[in-house]
């Protein structure tokens, strides 16, 4: 074997419904009418909560937040497709996938308002809260999906981290250990071209982020992430290998419309062009006029949608404010550790004795 | 009782809660066929079988990082670093995952892992085989530390960390791993994690130590008996502090030094001092004495003891602050 | 040295500035009465001692005790002002005092 | 001179050196086109072009590691880190790395290197954005360790930490990043790494901190002035420490206290309470009061105002020092 | 595009000298008869510094010493395709590669007696120090060789590394940053098969440790890391290829035919029948055969090379022993930091006076 190729690999890349709205007949997943709705639904949903929180962020109402605009079909998509039992291990961009999977909005705004309420799970649903540190989560996703595997359970854990994640070193661990312990696992790489203003270019020499699960031995694909239904086909094909104990990498292609959080300004280091060319491909769009041409949406249904969509979220909003004015600062200390030592004791103590003589204690 | 090493107590506590909990998992790098390079886990792949006693990939990050995901899941992982000095790569996971999980969480999620590491100097090994830094994760909130003197405390302490449901990092000494023997209870046991063991009473000195130098200071003690009546405090568990054992002794004694193998500076000793000044200072008589590691990196073996402490050396420290 | 009791209740009870004061004007803590906060000897203490009828300096002082604190105490101690680093304990009186 | 915020001062350093050396080069996410998420590497990239001011992948561990490459290759890398605490995935290159190439190789290579990173608390940012752990840092040989207060000191000290032949962790209090303004010298200058600063005189009690809390802390002596005559040093270098103005400052007041916003366990007011006690044990008059963060972790901006030290605190810290 | 391949990749393997003693005439390199003999010998030093330091450590006088007993095709002929000015960044098991590029075996022996001189590499050799944290020092090698792209030159650095570091998400993030800046730096996987006990299925599930390099964008290759003309050949023109700013990742195919360490005992973990099938394929026995087949080797030349070897070492070790004797311990304090602090300068004197008292001061 002088000179000869021992491996080969190929990195396949999936679009049901394109930019031009032809849609491959064959590969649209089945889903139902109602189903589909819910689909759009959802992205409008999440889209609304996060144009609503950066005006909040703009009047001083709300910290730093993260919209996830222009990447809803990434997530919402590969969201729908899983069950029950799943588990989703997020970062701090996924508003439409924790919608879709039960989070209630008042609570990611809880979170944008520096409370830990906010990344209380509710009971009963898997999902583990939010990871700040970039690429750190998906270690957590392969433990969760490991253990259900040990266990001879068959729920999956699908975790989210963007094309900047890729870089850190946890990242490829995480695909490595899935690998070798068929961990049920489904890695969702949303591929938004930036990292804060760091472009996919210097991200890595790689020219998809799909290749990078050929590393670990595991399956990657890629899919249109601004066809809700390529990814929502996409995810259900991979959430079903992982339950059988085979880690997929699926990288979402798409672009994050809006700023990296409301601390960041793009027009630092990108041109309006790009934006305006990503704008006509909004993946909310996309599948508004495939509804339409489906006969599946009309004006009517439309205010439906958009009016509840406007009444949950004014709720949420008065929620998460009413929640505000709860804080208990003594909390600080009640979830360090089961029982709380003595030395925590006492800064307790002290800390409400302080505050015993101030007025708003 | 079973006469036991401090290492093959280490391995009997892990076997002892992983016949209780069937949800005790071992992790790590070659913990499984090869029993780990001390053999602290030696035999339980044979017993436990490959799917809880797991030999994993070369990468501390993941496996805490692993780790933590299963203990959110539900499992009660015990991860192994090979050694304290290859802990780092996994330091991210730890202080800002484990430590923070119930926090995060609200206490939805905790974190009940137990990360062992085999730590500290004096066997001869290549750099980054001798480290004790300790005081870096007594730190950090959220996390608690212990660390064995003796073969039955390894194995009850151990217990305790396993059934924590808070992270601990248990670091074990592994100068003492097989340097004397004991007896040791073969059922299941707790020695609680916050409290310290008078190892030797005295009313001239509080000595506070850990791990493998509390035998150098009881020899040190030993040594100045009828001279100095040296108390010799083993605190056993570093967070949290037993503060009530190191006070009290203080109050007692009104003289006191710490001895780590860590470097001076930053290190335990800075806090037990600043405990005691905050806690018994009008009973102080003299500046209690750190005989430590030097603010240098733990130098390869040819110099090793010259860095270590040993019982010459806690001697002087001793009468340094009796003679004050 | 090594002559300690073994139990903290018979212990002297002093801050170091005081065991050092006590030690230059060779003046045996064990045999002082305290008279400030908690019993613990103050630097008046030892400077009642040091003016001779050590007692008797202590119990003049003790009688302040009740009104308020150190503060009382140390004014006391620094007008004394003998051999302590005077300039940092006149400061001190002068911030306790105002 | 120019009037400069801290962070203006911070670039302004950066191109001060850059334009002196044209070894130094500035590395990091986000340091290049976009300047810094705190625009504190501005303009640099257009001025000194992609090799020199680069961005990299989002991956800490790999900036430190490489620039540990470059400096033992002859650049003088400065890395930045976003956050203080994003820097632990580099943890294991910092600290097993950077901090022993000297030693390792007994001086042959060296590692120029500055680590820089912003810290602390009190800009309403999300978790992971506001730690302080300074103290770990301190703990390992081989790093010096340095936190500006003011402009003028944030120009000098990185002027110096750029020019150490050893690597220097340099902390950026970014809630005072653009607080105030301060006539910074337009030209190079060098404050040394080592040398505190008192920042104000007093004579009844020394209190230390450094960073942020440096304000807070002359907030309250001043609003204690007439009853307390609080001196106030600034540690500015908080490895080495300056031994020698902490303990002058403490000979002459008797009494003290530390100010600082990482959590009190471990944290670097116990090291400055056991160099107190080890120097001038015979001038204290009462415990050091360690006013701090708490033993938690740094909780989600709804809370960090009670997290940390301010005026207030610092007031009753104070007086019971004082009043003890 | 509904379902497309958008990228592929193929592993290549080389090998020259096959174990049965086909040669591949096209591929072997351009060596002349001088340095055929060179590449053995140097192969045959290494291994009997390897034997001696093993005796050495058994007899009580070593500290724990790595052999690397089986792989000296892999590290030789990849460091013998260096050149002048190339740089040399290894992990622990590297005496093969550090031998050749001008390490004297009396320093690698005073590093296995513990002593911080045996890893200060001679002055105008570009080697940094054994690193020992697992895949930790692949990144050094990319700042080094990213130092020589910024500055214009051209000189590459050559990693050293297991197949157990190719899982530290360290060894992944040099991968990406080589990638990204054109880092002249070649990577050399020597894939033994083990980390301590833990083989390679456990280590990845990738069926080849080069298929890592695409993970990057780089280029990887595999070769037979016990044929040291094919290790040669690939190397030399990896090294070239990443002269030019494109870094190349070798996985070179071998087996670490003894323990991991003086430490270890392999029977643990793994048969006696495996370490028999790799010791007929040992690098040196084959490439022995190759050269007496060409009539470059005979009896006469052995025996010269082996005496040349055994006066080497047995001078080595004579030095080694010698510089043991006079070892300063206050050298501890001596290179923490170009100037020492006030503190340490404390610490050193105290240091110094306690053993002023002693007889070995
Ligand atoms: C370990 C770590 N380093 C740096 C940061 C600061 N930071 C927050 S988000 C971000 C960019 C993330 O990019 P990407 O992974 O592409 O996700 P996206 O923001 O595009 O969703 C950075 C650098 C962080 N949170 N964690
Ligand atoms: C970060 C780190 N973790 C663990 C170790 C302990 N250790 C030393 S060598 C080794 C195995 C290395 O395997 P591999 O990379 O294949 O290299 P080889 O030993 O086969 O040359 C381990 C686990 C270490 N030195 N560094
Ligand atoms: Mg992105
Ligand atoms: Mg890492
Ligand atoms: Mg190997």
């Amino acid at each position: 074997m002088p000179r000869e190729d021992v491996a080969e690999f190929t990195i396949e890349s999936v679009q049901v419904l394109a930019e031009d709205e032809t849609v491959d007949e064959e590969l649209v997943p089945d889903l139902s009418d109602d189903q589909l709705l819910e689909l759009y639904e959802s992205m409008k949903r999440s889209r609304r909560l996060d144009e609503r929180a950066i005006a909040l962020q703009r009047r001083g109402e709300l910290g730093t937040y993260a919209p996830a605009i222009g990447q809803e079909a990434a997530q919402v998509g590969t969201a729908f497709a899983m069950a029950d039992g799943d588990w989703i291990v997020p970062s701090f961009r996924e508003q439409p996938a924790l919608l879709v999977r039960g989070t209630p909005p008042e609570q990611i705004l809880q979170y944008a308002l520096g409370m830990e309420e906010g990344a209380e799970i509710p009971d009963g649903e898997g999902a583990l809260p939010p990871a700040i540190p970039v690429g750190s989560q998906p270690l957590h996703a392969v433990g969760v999906g490991w253990g259900e595997a040990l266990q001879d359970r068959d729920n999956v854990a699908v975790t989210y981290f963007g094309d900047g994640a890729t870089s850190e070193g946890d990242v490829y661990e995480a695909f490595n250990f899935a690998g070798v312990y068929d961990a049920q696992t489904v890695f969702v790489c949303q591929n938004n071209r930036y990292a804060i203003s760091t472009g996919i270019e210097k991200q890595t020499k790689a020219e998809t982020f799909a290749q990078k699960a050929i590393a670990a031995g595991i399956d990657g694909i890629r899919v249109d992430g601004n066809d809700v239904l390529g990814v929502y086909r996409v995810a259900q094909e991979a959430i079903e290998q992982a339950r059988d104990g085979e880690p997929v990498l699926i990288e979402a292609l798409t672009y994050r419309r809006s700023m990296h959080t409301t601390s960041d300004d793009p027009t630092a280091y990108r041109e309006p062009e790009e934006e305006s060319e990503w704008e006509a491909r909004d993946p909310i769009l996309r599948f508004q006029v495939f509804l339409e041409d489906r006969g599946l949406l009309d004006d009517e249904t439309e205010d439906e949608i958009d009016e509840r969509i406007e009444s949950e979220l004014a709720d949420a909003i008065d929620r998460a404010r009413t929640a505000r004015e709860e804080v208990d600062p003594a909390d600080m200390f009640r979830y360090v550790y089961d029982e709380m030592p003595p030395y925590l004791e006492a800064q307790l103590e002290a800390f409400e004795a302080e505050r015993g003589g101030e007025t708003d204690g | 009782t079973e006469n036991l090493t401090l290492v093959q107590a280490v391995r009997d506590g892990l076997a002892t809660e992983m016949e209780r909990d069937e949800d005790v998992v071992v992790m790590g790098e070659d913990v499984g066929k090869n029993g780990g390079v001390f053999r602290a886990t030696e035999g339980l792949y044979d017993e436990f079988g490959e799917n809880r006693v797991i030999d994993t990939p070369l990468a501390e990050s993941g496996i805490v990082g692993t780790a933590i995901g299963m203990a959110a899941y539900g499992l009660r992982p015990v991860a192994e670093m090979q050694f304290m000095g290859f802990i780092y790569p996994a330091f991210d996971q730890i202080v800002s995952h484990a430590a923070r999980l119930r926090t995060r969480s609200r206490g939805r999620y905790t974190c009940p892992l137990v990360v062992r590491a085999p730590y500290g100097g004096g066997i001869r090994a290549p750099e980054h085989h001798s480290e004790s830094t300790e005081a870096m994760f007594v730190h950090q909130p959220g996390l608690k530390v212990a660390i064995p003197s003796t073969p039955a405390d390894a194995k009850g302490l151990l217990t305790s960390a396993i059934r924590s449901p808070d992270p601990v990092i248990f670091l074990e000494p592994k100068l003492i791993y097989r340097a004397f023997r004991e007896e040791v209870p073969t059922e299941s046991y707790e020695i609680p994690l916050g409290e310290a063991a008078v190892r030797r009473e005295g009313s001239d000195i509080s000595v506070y130590t850990w791990g493998a130098m509390t035998r150098p200071t009881l020899e040190a003690a030993e040594n100045l008996a009828g001279e100095i009546d040296v108390e010799v405090v083993d605190l056993r568990s570093l967070s949290p502090l037993d503060e009530e054992t190191i006070v009290d002794s203080f109050e007692k004694t009104g003289r006191a030094a710490v001895v780590h193998e860590a470097p001076k500076t930053g290190g335990l000793g800075a806090e037990i001092i600043a405990t005691l000044q905050e806690e018994a200072l009008l009973y102080q008589e003299a500046p209690v004495e750190r005989i430590t590691g030097f603010d240098t990196p733990f130098p390869l073996y040819a110099l090793e003891d010259y860095y270590l402490p040993e019982a010459a050396r806690i001697e002087d420290g001793i009468r340094n602050a009796v003679e004050f | 040295e090594a002559e300690t009791p073994a139990t903290p209740e018979d212990r002297i009870f002093a801050p170091p500035r005081v065991r050092r004061m006590a030690r230059e004007e060779g003046i045996d803590l064990a045999q002082l009465e305290g008279s400030g906060p908690g019993g613990r000897i103050t630097a008046a203490d030892v400077e009642a001692a040091v003016r001779g009828g050590s007692l008797e300096g202590a119990a003049q002082v003790e009688s302040t005790e009740g009104a308020d604190a150190s503060a009382e105490a140390e004014t006391t101690d620094s007008t004394g002002g003998t051999a302590v680093g005077t300039e940092s304990a006149t400061e001190t009186a002068e911030a306790g005092a105002s």
